[in-house]
């Protein structure tokens, strides 16, 4: 598998392998001294039959390409990857993955931590989740909580 | 023609993804867009855009504030409520 | 790949691919919503021809375990895997592995940090390098920095 | 015989991994431990064992304080200078 450098940032239709986008981005870095990756799932949830996840093409890949290029100019990273589904999805299915490669672990920590508050609430993703089945069953649209907000707001404070 | 996206619930609102509106003056603002939407798609949906969290894209930048929209024939404007990505 | 629950600690003596091992662990947690991971690789430098690790088998496993059990009443966590090497490594190598599985996003995070932490200056490894070539080579032992203690001080505050 | 395990750069101040000794008395301690290495060792050794950083493992126990230490026949004593992993 082939990563684009310095970020890979890719918006996924389809279901992805973590262990293999891994496994290239770790090849990919032999020189970083750490890597530090997240992968968000769909939780089972016994309510829960599937998740959708829509976007808005004209904004969506490059809010998220900025997102990645604020990480690069905070941190010292090697590389930095970025990957979001849309689409209809099921338990246990990778939402998004994240990873970063540093020479220093804590940039590598942050980074991917930074990256993944942003993709959370401040990427032009919207969410909803088919809970119940046949005439009770309905969609409802997930929105941040306050935490989200919170969490991503603690990078600009000085 | 102008087209207007609806992202997120504001489609569930609308009935749909998008529609077209022949542009009745040379160019619309936010207040004209608002009256369209209540005249020409419904009550709800224009309530729900009002709401502040809702931002504006035009032509696929988002605009600072949402009230200097001006659009034209051929432009393509996207209602965006909150996110949630993750 | 089988993984031992809800820890899986080792002391490697070879290489591992941190692909197959990561995607093991993502496919041994399917109801995890979220695995944060961090790999620790040796840093190609010029100077530096190889790295041993050495270990004192009696305490370290354990001791690897112990910092594994912590995470795991610390954080409410579904999995944890901590991963360590010893021997010769070259240049790219992995060292560490850490992942940490979990219903949230933070409580991943901050286990992997926190085992890493641990990892870094709490176990009972001991480092060295080969720095140079012919008469002039010599092995040359590392200590942790004072901020490798100062980032493991941290989980100690209230 | 006492068995006494050197740990990193303690092993190269040693020139080896591990030594043997029979123990003179029944039990030996802390100074007895330092007085043995300094004799049969070398001053090096001693010296960098006197160091606050080094801490002590009877059979695979580290001691709260060392100099508590109280080896007998058959036991193992690891010598443990600042570790350094990931």
């Amino acid at each position: 598998m082939k990563l684009s450098a310095p970020a890979d940032v890719r918006i996924l239709e389809n279901g992805f392998s973590v262990g293999e986008a891994l496994a290239a981005f770790n090849a990919g870095h032999p020189v970083s001294g750490g890597i530090a990756s997240f992968v968000g799932k769909v939780r089972p949830d016994g309510e829960v039959k599937a998740l959708e996840l829509t976007h808005y093409a004209p904004l969506t890949l490059p809010g998220m390409e900025d997102i990645a290029g604020r990480a690069l100019e905070r941190w010292q990273l090697d590389g930095i990857l970025a990957w979001h589904r849309i689409g209809t999805l099921t338990s246990g299915q990778p939402i998004v993955l994240v990873a970063a490669a540093a020479r220093h672990r804590r940039a590598a920590f942050d980074a991917t931590d930074f990256v993944m508050d942003h993709l959370k609430s401040a990427a032009w993703f919207w969410k909803r989740e088919r809970r119940g089945s046949g005439p009770n069953g309905g969609w409802h649209w997930i929105t941040p909580h306050d935490a989200d907000y919170a969490a991503r707001n603690r990078w600009d404070s000085p | 023609m102008i087209r207007i996206v609806y992202l997120g619930m504001l489609a569930d609102l609308a009935g749909r993804g998008e529609s077209e509106f022949g542009a009745t003056t040379e160019e619309i603002d936010w207040a004209d867009l608002l009256a369209l939407l209540e005249s020409h798609m419904n009550r709800h949906l224009a309530d729900a855009i009002r709401a502040d969290t809702v931002k504006v894209a035009l032509n696929g930048k988002v605009l600072l504030d949402r009230e200097d929209l001006s659009a034209k024939h051929g432009d393509e404007i996207a209602l965006l409520p909150p996110v949630s990505g993750g």
